[in-house]
């Protein structure tokens, strides 16, 4: 009781900081800063229509690279202690409504996901998005499967591969741009088309695939840990 | 490309590791260490092309650009010259531990090459999200290593880390957000265009961030039970990559943030590092002890962050911080508690370079950083200075007895040996390498001693002293291990002492021989008690020096505080009565020659000091010197006192080495010519007897293998030269002439008459009647009496012993003869100082005269023999016959003997005394050090009260902490 | 107060309101779990900052095409997007470390985390 | 007009979100709690969308919302029961 009412008043206190020192109560009207450079010159430089793709992969891509290692990262630490401490539990078998989705659905929700991805410098999406579907999709087929499947080696490689190419393409605009994850070592291309923005959608596909690796590794290590008893 | 690599080669091992399956932990291993030393190559090379081996300009940097177009646009890494330094250290840290990571989970190692991808990237990162995705990386691959070692409480330890980010995560995201609206840029650069409401905002968010990550008090809790929980392999790589990775950036950051007067961080470093090493004081496990330390550190970097800039700042920084780091490391790789298959002899002094680069001794490389870094503080923030040269003893403390607990445990198998071997260079290397950045500092022209007589009388005391116990370095016994070589180092700085030119000169070598001198003592049986007592006050006594060299401006002339300070020091390393303790404690416990060494020889350093101080400061006469006679005169006494109530032999000189020492500060204080002649000549004598008296007990240590009186005796017929050599001693010390002890005396007393002290000298002769009771119960204790059954088979020391002795014992008969020897030499000297008052002695051939009175040598000489030798005539033609009995043979009383020990006449020898003067000892100083130590456990409970073990309670201490800095800050404005 | 200042300031209004809850959850809230989904309140509330920091009324989704000149700020939208993903991958991570956690303690209950201390 | 349409649904959003909240941490049963927050992950990736950004929405909803809530309910297996 003490605790929540001390939480309380370190909340309220924390709110009242927040809301007294903004001194500036308007609605902007124009962009500052970066964004509006983003805006003037980012189709320009990279050949990417969605500029939200363009910063991502782009010019601040040296973060998602970062991001990859984040997910990378938190995926090996979760199967690393999962397999190293199997916990038990009891694997309940799919209900046939489940397993029922689970063979139709999945082969729809990949090639979304494909789509997603590969069309991340046109429309809404990426690599991250779409990664995440193709993932959800994988969950869809362990939940409707009674097998364990295995982190297996398929996707151990497939994460491996789209994460040394996500560092092999950084290291191709280093060699020829001086550049790290420069995208333009391949020409831009027009706008608008599906083949341009330099390898714009290679780095994507790559993030794509390493997203979704990442994802299902720790699902189905998730599913493993709870199947060993 | 070169930079490219450097940063991002670990990773791409990362990626192929993950790939290759657990079962060929083979080709993993050759893949990390490939790449890991690929990497590091680089590292080397971008360190040379930026000159970074010149650490008096760290500014070269080379930018490694990514995406596309640049910054603000795109982000980039600033690879610094400092960074490289950094970053070579992280490079071989994960080198030299990855292999047991190999042997416990060989699929852990994606997780560290991300670490250390993280940690590279964190060291090089210029733009305020980047860091944040580095941040979250170096969490995540934390929580991962921990949650995966092998360790009982590696889940608590990783719930905390991931309840403690996860806050961090949001306030930075908070200050990100909040930075991005109203800059319109995430570079760091753009923290210094925020103003107004935004500025303070910005600070405090990222303030408490970078406080939490640091794990400064009083945001340390977490990372206290990180390290107390987490496997020591994971801890220390933790150490010395990520943690030293987030140093460096808050060492970046920091001086970016705005806001306004960074005092503030120095405020908040200075208080949280007292405060926390209070608490330090009370941790129990190895891991936690080091998390504490890893606090000060982290509040050492604000406190620099809050009173340095510039280049000054950035290289007292990256030392400071690489070599923490990586001490911390080597700890935790040393004294892994799951690995103890027994312990080497190397494994002391393997553990024990670790603690003095942490505790800052010189000449290891974080030494010369603390010490410039300490002396701008002294010059620019005085209160700050204080409070960090307290926290660091404080912090010297616990790891001093870190180091004893620990280092019986641990195994030199730790490391591989070439590992070992390799790590041991490399920080000689970098030691020779920082300190010749600093080495012009040195001066050896010699000018605080001015009088070259008196610098030469030091030179060859402490010479003549290391020199004489060499001969009997190897009659060891029992388990005690080679110490030849720290007393050889320890006795060589000595030598130099009274040639140092100037306070840094003089404080080095003083914490050289001091610390050399720990290491050998810790050689003995059992004496790792004994090193930590001699090692705490050891560094007492030079932080106080140092207090001293550094508010005089780096010298000794500054009358006053810093001549007061210093006069402390010297007073705690004489062992004056109160911090006598450490002498009792050290010198029965040092192996071999070593107790005469110390009590002999390296406590004269403690005089040279005193004496420095006096002609610099105020050219003779300190204005306290009436003080320090009276603490003299009761020191005389009280060890007198505890002497003649010690079973114990070595205990028995340590007592009367603390009582004689006080004779040298009465005479001292005394600060007139007079006064210093017999202090002076006292301290050559002192240093005579006593290393006499100590080679006799190692001798007699040698041959009966105990030094208690209840199993000693009768030796005389055994051991009759050490008996001859130390009943020379005996009689010279209590006074009774011919032999050299009745001058210092008799100089002493014409001195306190002279200048009217009549009390001190009531005290003083009472001590030296005191003094008669231990010399008879060490003659009659050891030599006399019944010899004990067990020592029948005792024979003569061995002549590397006995050597030594009879030099001494024949110097002791030159000097009672013909005082003039050398006071021939003290007395010109003496006169020539102007501070000093009264009369000068006058010497004529023999004859020595005062005002109030003459001595001649030669004469009471002969005189006391002819007296003695009628008393022996006497003696001889009474044709008394004792009748010599076995110590056993009590037959007549009627009772079997329980055991020899008990009816040995030593027992309870002075019983009666013990009774009479109960009430001396009963004030002894050790009650007074517990209640000071009990204090400061109070204290240390009280502040500890805050680390609750819950995790909730470590963020809401950063919550609070974030709205005292805001209080404060609107408070400021 | 126009309804073009009530759209703007009330996206942060329940982006913070959402971080002071979480906060406050994670202060008070004893179920490891319960902890866990606090700090994902918390996140969600600074990704609706963060987007928010660059967001102006009366504009287009950063896509350019030939009618659409004038567009949000395309920066924090990157920046969210790395930091939902961080968000999850923490959030996996966190969920399986005090599952093993209240396994060990055998309770979810936090109190009784507190082995280590001192 | 458009923008107070807009307004309103900002404001109604983001009032129900935080109700959720708060309920989501004060309701009893944790599967309940952990089904509330992936609602208000996906009512954040609505406001997304408000403020022009179709990216984030996306990743919300499938991230935010899909992945989390899966996680939280494994875990909530695993732990077994409520507090």
């Amino acid at each position: 009781m003490i605790r929540t009412i001390v939480g309380l008043a370190i909340v309220l206190v924390l709110a009242a900081i927040l809301i007294t020192v903004v001194d500036d109560y308007t609605v902007p009207s124009a962009l500052s800063g970066v964004g509006e450079l983003y805006t003037q010159t980012g189709v320009e430089d990279t050949g990417s229509v969605n500029l939200v793709t363009a910063v991502v992969v782009a010019y601040r891509g040296l973060d998602t690279l970062g991001e990859v290692v984040v997910l990378f990262s938190a995926s090996t630490a979760v199967v690393l202690i999962l397999t190293l401490i199997p916990i038990g539990a009891n694997p309940t078998p799919p209900s046939s409504i489940v397993a029922f989705t689970a063979g139709i659905l999945p082969g729809a929700i990949i090639l979304f996901g494909i789509y997603i991805i590969t069309h991340g410098h046109l429309s809404p999406g990426g690599g991250f998005p779409g990664g995440a579907v193709v993932a959800s999709a994988f969950l869809l087929v362990m939940l409707g499967s009674n097998t364990i499947p295995d982190k297996s080696k398929f996707l151990s490689s497939i994460e491996s591969l789209a994460g040394l190419t996500f560092g092999l393409l950084g290291f191709w605009g280093m060699f020829t741009l001086g550049q790290f994850l420069n995208n333009l070592v391949i020409p831009a291309g027009s706008p608008g088309r599906i083949i341009s923005a330099g390898i714009i959608p290679l780095i994507s596909l790559a993030i794509g695939a390493k997203v979704a690796s990442e994802l299902s590794g720790i699902f189905s290590s998730y599913r493993k840990a709870g199947g060993e008893e | 490309m070169v930079k490219a690599l450097a940063v991002f080669l670990p990773l791409l091992g990362a990626f192929i590791n993950a790939w290759l399956p657990g079962k060929h932990s083979k080709a993993s291993r050759f893949v990390s260490y490939t790449v890991l030393t690929a990497g590091l190559a680089f590292v080397v090379l971008l360190s040379i092309q930026l000159g970074a081996w010149n650490l008096a300009d760290l500014s070269n940097s080379v930018i490694f650009h990514s995406g596309v177009g640049s910054p603000p646009l795109s982000i980039n890494l600033e690879i610094t010259a400092g960074g490289t330094l950094a970053a070579l250290a992280m490079y071989a840290a994960v080198i030299f531990s990855i292999h047991r990571f190999a042997l416990h989970t060989p699929k852990s190692q994606p997780l560290i090459l991300a670490m250390l991808t993280a940690s590279l990237g964190l060291l090089f990162a210029t733009d305020i999200f980047n860091s944040f995705v580095f941040l979250e990386i170096g969490s995540i691959a934390t929580i991962g290593l921990t949650a995966a070692s092998r360790c009982g409480s590696r889940w608590e330890a990783a719930i905390k880390v991931a309840l403690v980010s996860g806050l961090v995560t949001i306030l930075y995201l908070l200050a990100v957000a909040v930075l991005y609206r109203s800059t319109g840029m995430l570079t760091m650069a753009a923290l210094g265009s925020l103003s107004g409401g935004a500025a303070v905002l910005v600070s405090i968010l990222l303030l408490t961030v970078i406080v939490t990550e640091l794990k400064a008090f009083p945001l340390a809790g977490w990372g206290l039970d990180f390290y107390q929980g987490a496997s020591s392999n994971v801890a220390g790589l933790y150490s010395a990559t990520w943690s030293l990775a987030v140093l460096m950036w808050a060492a970046k950051v920091l001086p970016l943030l705005p806001i306004g007067n960074p005092i503030i961080y120095a405020w908040i470093g200075a208080g949280g590092l007292v405060l926390s090493q209070l608490a330090g004081l009370r941790a129990g496990s190895a891991g936690r002890i080091l998390g504490y330390s890893t606090s000060a550190y982290a509040s050492l970097l604000l406190v620099a962050a809050g009173t340095t800039t510039g280049a000054f700042y950035t290289r007292t920084v990256l030392v400071l911080m690489v070599f923490s780091s990586l001490s911390k490391f080597s700890l935790f790789m040393l004294g892994n508690p799951w690995k103890n298959r027994g312990w080497s002899g190397y494994g002391t002094v393997l553990m024990l370079i670790p603690v003095l680069l942490l505790a800052g001794i010189p000449p290891l490389p974080v030494f010369w950083a603390k010490f410039a870094f300490l002396k701008h503080l002294a010059l620019h923030f005085p209160v700050v200075f204080y409070a960090v040269l307290a926290g660091l003893f404080l912090e010297a403390v616990y790891l001093f007895r870190f180091w004893a607990d620990r280092s019986e445990k641990i195994s030199v198998k730790a490391f591989s040996k070439p590992s070992a071997v390799a790590g041991v260079f490399i920080i000689l290397v970098a030691a020779i390498w920082i300190t010749q950045l600093w080495w012009g500092q040195l001066d050896f022209s010699g000018s605080i001693i001015a009088s070259s007589t008196l610098r030469n009388i030091f030179h060859a005391l402490f010479a003549a002293g290391t020199l004489l116990c060499l001969p009997g370095v190897f009659k060891r016994i029992g388990s005690e291990r080679n110490y030849w070589f720290w007393l050889l180092i320890s006795g060589a700085s000595l030598t130099l002492l009274p040639a140092a030119g100037n306070g840094i000169t003089f404080y080095i070598l003083w914490e050289i021989s001091a610390f050399a001198a720990v290491v050998g003592v810790s050689k003995g049986t059992g004496a790792r008690n004994g090193a930590f007592w001699y090692a705490v006050f050891a560094s007492f006594s030079g932080y106080l020096l140092l207090a001293g060299i550094l508010l005089s401006r780096g010298s000794f002339v500054m009358a006053g505080l810093p001549a007061l300070l210093m006069t402390l020091a010297a007073l705690v390393k004489l062992g004056q009565f109160g911090t006598h303790l450490w002498n009792v404690r050290t010198y029965p416990a040092a192996p071999g020659t070593m107790p005469a060494y110390l009590s002999g020889t390296a406590s004269k350093a403690a005089v040279l000091l005193l004496v420095a101080v006096a002609l610099n400061a105020t050219g003779g006469a300190l204005p306290w010197g009436r003080a320090m006679a009276w603490a003299g005169a009761l020191t005389a006494l009280a060890g007198a006192v505890l002497a003649a109530l010690a079973p114990d032999y070595k205990k028995l000189l340590a007592y009367a080495s603390v009582s004689q020492i006080g004779y040298i500060l009465v005479g001292l204080g005394l600060a007139s010519i007079l006064g210093w002649t017999a202090a002076l000549y006292h301290t050559v004598h002192h240093m005579i007897f006593k290393m006499a008296l100590f080679l006799g007990a190692a001798s007699v240590l040698y041959r009966t293998g105990t030094t208690r009186f209840n199993n000693l005796g009768g030796l005389v017929k055994k051991m009759p030269w050490t008996f001859a050599f130390t009943l020379i001693a005996v009689i010279s010390f209590a006074g009774i002439p011919p032999l050299a002890g009745f001058g210092g005396k008799w100089l002493l007393y014409n001195g306190l008459v002279e200048a009217g002290w009549l009390p001190i000298l009531i005290v003083a002769m009472f001590a030296s009647v005191v003094a008669f009771l231990y010399s008879y119960r060490l003659l009659h204790g050891v030599f006399l009496g019944q010899l004990s059954p067990k020592n029948a088979h005792a024979k003569e020391a061995p002549l590397a012993l006995l050597l030594p002795q009879g030099i001494l014992a024949a110097s002791i008969m030159v000097l009672g003869f013909k005082p003039t020897l050398l006071l021939n030499i003290l007395v010109p000297a003496l006169k020539a100082i102007p501070g000093l008052s009264g009369l000068a002695p006058v010497i004529q051939g023999d004859m020595v005269l005062t005002t109030m009175g003459t001595w001649n040598a030669w004469m009471v000489g002969i005189m006391v023999m002819v007296v003695f030798g009628i008393a022996f005539v006497f003696y001889w033609i009474s044709g008394h016959k004792p009748k010599y009995v076995g110590q056993l043979d009590i037959g007549f009383a009627g009772e079997m003997p329980p055991s020899a020990d008990e009816v040995h006449y030593s027992n309870n020898f002075f019983r009666p005394y013990t009774r009479a003067l109960a009430f001396l000892p009963r004030i002894h100083a050790e009650k007074i050090f517990c209640g000071v130590s009990k204090t400061f456990s109070m204290l240390g409970d009280g502040v500890r009260m805050l680390f609750t073990g819950d995790g909730r309670t470590y963020l809401a201490h950063s919550l609070l902490f974030l709205v005292l800095l805001f209080v404060f800050l609107n408070g400021g404005m | 107060m126009s309804a073009e200042y009530l759209f703007y300031w009330s996206m942060a209004a329940t982006g913070l309101g959402l971080v002071l809850i979480g906060l406050w959850g994670v202060l008070t809230r004893k179920h490891i779990l319960r902890i866990a989904l606090a700090f994902t309140l918390a996140d969600t509330g600074v990704n609706l900052i963060l987007v928010w920091s660059g967001f102006l009324p009366n504009r287009a989704a950063p896509i350019i095409d030939s009618s659409v000149t004038t567009v949000v700020d395309p920066l924090p939208q990157a920046l969210v997007l790395t930091s939902i993903v961080i968000g999850v991958a923490v959030a996996a991570l966190f969920v399986v470390v005090g599952v093993l956690a209240s396994r060990k303690s055998g309770s979810a209950d936090i109190r009784h985390m507190k082995e280590l201390r001192w | 007009m458009n923008m107070s349409l807009f307004a309103a649904a900002s404001i109604g959003t983001g009032i129900m979100m935080i109700v959720a909240a708060v309920a989501a941490l004060i309701v009893k049963k944790l599967i309940s709690a952990i089904i509330i927050v992936g609602f208000v992950s996906l009512s954040a990736s609505l406001l997304f969308l408000l403020m022009d950004a179709p990216d984030v929405a996306i990743t919300e909803a499938s991230i935010g919302a899909a992945i989390s809530t899966v996680i939280f309910l494994w875990g909530r297996g695993k732990i077994g029961g409520e507090q």
